[in-house]
């Protein structure tokens, strides 16, 4: 194969540029060989590269005295007190989703996974965030079947419980779905393994899987743009395999629990190429591989394939010398592969032999420090004008189309695919605002939010960007938690286009304000651009994964109302936004003015308060404010507590704009009286705006002495029941 | 009270019952690899839930022949009690321990949730520190737990008391609604919801606990 | 040589997937199917050349893992 | 008329359930099996009597549910 003479056109179809070939070769001083394109083309994507994104993701802020280990590595890591550390990450896998969604899916949180335990975490909780076209197109049945089959399909069999997520439709996503998969693991602080490679001499070893012919090219393909025929290139599709999953997590951690490992690595996009590439040049050393070494699943794979092909369930470690015998034995009892098919050489270079000859020799250094990195001009998303939101005719109507559409019912018929109860430390399961995961064994416990408005990130990418990051941190404090740092996945389109540049750069800035504002450090994350489908790009979705701890589990909140008669307070004030909210979209098929405003300073006072409302044991019901408002909050609280509410909306404002407004840093909690009193005393002595809205229990929903008066088993009913209907019938 | 978990590759629910095992008995199980040919004596065998090879070819069709499985079967027929969990339901019945087979649920979709369901016979070794036709939560997380047997079976295991619990609802498909059931004997159960999972009010609810308490009380 | 193994479900014993299969088929319009009804179909590729004994080992095959024969038969050909 | 179908997967394709079966087989003491590969196979009873007509019925379903065509094969008996 390495015959084959590189012409434009094999450079081309590599998705390299001109510039970029001639930029290999004078890295190389030669040109390279068949395989050696694959591998530079692969490791110069905009997937491993970050060639689009890595100049504006340095602006971030990344550093606490909490955070052990921020982006670079496999994942994050934070730490939570008494020796122990946290590990996330969130990882795209929309591509492959969208042309066979089950597997895309699964794979998706095979990968996820793996970059978690690959650092010596147990993983404890996967979240997922799915955005699909409108419930209307065609394929968005299909996609979503799909997906949450695909989803849970892979974390049932490993075992790893599925606890919350976020679901949107929406027509940009018609041709491109995005499915964001993330994964939080447990480690003790000290135990944690990086992939810097040392050691000149030390054995490269592979475990786990034998690879095959799976997803060449996919790390390409996940660079480029959606056209007609990309449906074509399905044999890139690869399969999971949960069960070996399961397996390599259980032998990587009883490894890790022996002093055996030098560094260890994944294979994700890319394979063994870049988890090679990258554990050498981080650890500034040569590999020497042998690819004879390599298992293989099929017959006369070339090295082409063995560098490119993306097999999963397979790692690649640097094991101490003397150490592969006892190693053998412990993958061998996992019934995995194991193999020693190289070794570190102080050349700092990446040599592969193949049947006796050299069949690829690259400066490491080149493959990654002289990738391509593009400041790519942009322009930044104009200013809107703000918007009036006419009040509609029937209240009743709005209230009962929202809370039981698409974009605010139960996501039950998803959750219930998924074991989020395996491990028994899921206390606060799917259905709440963040899930709340204990820490085994102890009285600790983590809470664990995915969130971003995409509607506000196209108003105003800034503003969405921020709330973004609010909104995780937000739906954390409202169980309980402090919220400690985050990992994220910025789905966006085209790069190469101005306009999109320029949201790409907008977000970034309102989340890097937010986390400065809020000390809650991006500590991990995941780009995935092109998802455009023949020029037409998704919402900007740059979706955020938070996590924070609570250190007495028992006190917390949930969302449901517990006993009728109690008072209901909103913390925080209601402004007159409704640019660019749920209302506006949904119901009056508008998307104008600006979104609302975060003001982090209020955020995080409000935040704060509510908190220790909770960790004091005042406050036990408690959910934040985001999409469709006020009136969606109270919502779900009672459905949840299966029991109605009557309030009284009095703040000057239009009822539509009181009832709908997503004005931002807004909390709903019940007490009882007693209790709702000295909170409210409290917060006027704190200078945080508090309001009595009314009470607890009786059989409707009723606002303003009946202006809305809604049965509860209506509610409840068009609130569980969308999603299933819709779903009926999916294939 | 003495236990042992089986694990088999692909098990996920063994820490599981070893927890709930360890705080309701106050003893530490023994974990037992699927490979080991003998274990110390025990007075009780959990094979807990969990995906043992995948779920691949049928649920439990290949943990039921591995090696521990022989002795799993020789302490059965000692009458040590034996307790299978979700694909521990499907590995008793894939030996033919307990009668039936576990089929695809009804909808071919997995299902994870809280369901009511009712203890059918409160006269078992396992059931009887509950209360006669009680209705306990106890969640249940499977793709496979449709029961099939054929009516003969069926009526008999009716007629003899071996159907330890009942859904309340049709979750699965399962015929007559079953849940769980025993051996003719009485010290093989095997159900698909997950007592271990209810064990204390923060996981939802408690009333997985007089399962074990049961056990614990019989054999004291 | 080749084994290829029939797997499929007793007559009486219910088949979700197929009842899924036929539901799922006549709500996409297909109409005309009276009984849709699934089972497994698996290779084995076998280094025995003798034909008889390839038969006997692979019937305890399936009797012992391949079907489970409370509810399932199978049927084996051998090319 | 009856259609028998049997899906399999695509060569190239991981199928782990076949690799989990050569590995039980093996464990049980199985020997000389050096492939196993995992498929589905359905049977459909339909009222269709035309024989081309028929075939191309259920090639339509095969493309649009019985198969995913993205990772499968399939392969349709009329008789
Ligand atoms: N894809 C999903 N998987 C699991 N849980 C989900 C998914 N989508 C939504 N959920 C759950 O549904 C609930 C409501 O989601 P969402 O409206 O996004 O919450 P919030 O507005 O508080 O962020 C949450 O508990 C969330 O975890
Ligand atoms: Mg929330």
């Amino acid at each position: 194969m390495n015959d084959i003479k590189i012409t434009p056109e094999i450079v081309k179809e590599h998705g390299l540029t001109e510039a970029e070939y001639d930029r290999i070769v004078s890295a190389m001083g030669r040109e390279p060989n068949y395989t050696e394109l694959g591998i530079y083309s692969v490791m110069w994507s905009e997937h491993c590269s970050y060639k689009s994104s890595r100049f504006h993701l340095k602006k971030l802020p990344t550093e606490a005295p909490w955070v052990i280990c921020g982006p670079g590595e496999n994942a994050g890591v934070i730490d939570i007190g008494d020796g122990q550390a946290v590990i996330f990450k969130m990882e795209s896998h929309n591509h492959p989703s969208y042309i066979e969604p089950y597997q895309g899916a699964a794979t998706g949180v095979g990968g996820i996974l793996r970059d978690v335990f690959t650092m010596g975490a147990r993983p404890v909780a996967n979240m997922n965030a799915l955005r699909f076209g409108e419930p209307s197109h065609p394929k968005t049945k299909h996609l979503l079947a799909g997906v949450v089959e695909g989803i849970g399909g892979y974390g049932n069999c490993v075992g790893v419980p599925t606890v919350g997520g976020e679901t949107n439709f929406d027509p940009s996503y018609n041709g491109n779905i995005l499915v964001n998969a993330m994964t939080v693991g447990l480690a003790d602080k000290d135990k944690i393994f990086y992939s810097a490679a040392a050691g000149v001499g030390n054995p490269v070893v592979y475990v786990g899987s034998k690879t095959g012919r799976d997803g060449i090219h996919g790390a390409t393909m996940a660079s480029a743009e959606f056209t007609e025929d990309s449906e074509e290139k399905r044999p890139t599709v690869q399969v999971g395999d949960p069960f070996t999953e399961k397996l390599l997590i259980e032998a990587c951690l009883e490894l890790m629990a022996t002093d055996a490992i030098i560094a260890i690595q994944d294979m994700g996009a890319a394979g063994l190429t870049s988890s090679s590439v990258e554990m050498a040049s981080k650890g500034g050393v040569g590999f020497e591989l042998n690819l004879d070494k390599v298992p293989q699943r099929e017959a006369n794979m070339t090295p082409y394939e063995m560098c490119l092909s993306e097999s999963q369930e397979r790692m690649l470690m640097v094991l101490k010398p003397g150490r592969e015998e006892m190693a053998q034995a412990i993958f061998e009892k996992w019934e995995l592969d194991f193999a020693v098919i190289g070794e570190i050489t102080d050349t700092g270079k990446l040599t592969l032999t193949f049947g006796g000859d050299i069949v690829g020799d690259m400066p490491i250094a080149s493959l990654v420090e002289d990738a391509p990195e593009y400041e790519r001009p942009y322009t930044p998303t104009p200013t809107r004008p703000t918007a009036d939101v006419p009040a509609v005719n029937d209240l009743n109507k709005a209230v009962m189309d929202m809370v039981g559409g698409p974009h605010l019912c139960s996501r039950r018929w998803i959750w219930e695919q998924y074991d989020h109860m395996v491990m028994g430390d899921t206390i606060g399961r799917p259905g709440g605002d963040a899930a709340v995961v204990r820490v085994h064994g102890t009285d600790k416990a983590l809470a664990i939010s995915t969130d971003v408005s995409p509607r506000y990130c196209f108003a105003n990418p800034v503003e969405g960007g921020r709330q973004a990051v609010a909104e995780t941190w937000r739906n954390i404090t409202a169980v309980g938690g402090m919220p400690l740092a985050i990992t994220n996945c910025l789905n966006f389109g085209n790069p190469e286009r101005k306009d999109i540049m320029g949201q790409f750069v907008g977000c970034l800035e309102g989340m890097g304000e937010a986390c400065r504002a809020l000390d809650y450090p991006i500590v991990s994350g995941n780009v995935s651009l092109y998802n455009e489908t023949n020029g037409s790009g998704i919402l900007p979705t740059p979706a955020i994964g938070g996590v924070g701890i609570l250190k007495n589990a028992d006190a917390r909140a949930t969302i449901n109302f517990k006993a009728e008669g109690d008072t209901i307070l909103l913390i925080g004030e209601t402004k007159d936004e409704l640019g660019a909210s749920l209302y506006q979209k949904q119901l009056l098929g508008e998307d104008s003015g600006m979104p609302p405003h975060v003001d982090l300073t209020i955020e995080r006072r409000n935040g704060d308060f509510v908190r220790a409302l909770i960790e004091n044991g005042q406050v036990s019901t408690c959910h934040d404010l985001s999409d469709g408002g006020l009136i969606a909050g109270l919502a779900d609280m009672a459905i949840a507590g299966s029991m109605g509410a009557s309030v009284t909306l009095n703040d000057d404002q239009p009822l539509h704009v009181s009832l709908f407004s997503e004005t931002q840093a807004r909390y709903l909690i019940s007490a009882d009286d007693a209790t709702a009193e000295d909170i409210r005393r409290e917060a006027k002595d704190a200078g945080i705006p508090v309001t009595i809205l009314g009470k607890t229990g009786g059989k409707c929903l009723n606002v303003n002495d009946g202006t809305i008066d809604i049965a509860m088993s209506d509610l409840t009913s068009a609130h569980r029941d969308w999603m299933p209907n819709f779903m009926k019938n999916a294939s | 009270m003495k236990s042992a978990v089986i694990v088999f590759p692909g098990s996920n629910c063994d820490r599981d019952m070893a927890v709930a095992l360890t705080k309701i008995t106050g003893n530490k199980p023994l974990m037992v690899w699927h490979q080991e040919t003998d274990f110390d004596t025990v007075d009780f065998i959990a094979l807990p839930g969990g995906f043992s090879y995948g779920d691949y070819l049928r649920c439990g069709a290949m943990s039921a022949k591995s090696n521990i499985m022989k002795e799993v079967i020789r302490r059965a027929e000692d009458g040590v009690p034996i307790f299978g969990v979700c694909n521990g339901f499907q590995v008793l019945t894939e030996t033919g321990l307990l009668p039936g087979a576990l089929m695809r649920n009804a909808n071919l979709s997995f299902v994870c949730k809280d369901v009511k369901m009712t203890v059918a016979n409160n006269d078992t070794m396992f059931t009887a520190d509950y209360a006669e036709d009680e209705e306990i939560l106890i969640p249940v997380a499977h793709h496979d737990g449709n029961y099939f047997a054929d009516e003969n079976t069926l009526d008999t295991l009716e007629g003899e008391g071996q159907v330890a619990f009942r859904y309340n609802e049709d979750i699965n498909g399962a015929q007559r609604a079953i849940a769980g059931i025993t051996n003719k004997r009485g010290n093989i159960l095997g159900m698909m919801p997950h007592p271990e999972r209810m064990i204390e009010p923060a996981l939802g609810g408690s009333d997985g606990r007089k399962l074990f308490t049961s056990v614990m009380n019989r054999l004291s | 040589m080749k084994a290829r193994i029939h797997v499929t479900l007793k007559n009486g014993v219910l088949d979700p997937q197929g009842k899924a299969i036929e539901h799922a088929l006549s709500n996409m319009g297909f109409g005309g199917v009276d009984e849709a009804r699934q089972g497994k179909f698996i290779e084995l590729e076998l280094s025995e050349t003798d034909k008889d004994k390839a038969h006997e080992n692979v019937d305890a095959m399936c009797r012992k893992l391949l079907a489970n024969t409370v509810i399932e038969n199978y049927s084996i050909e051998l090319e």
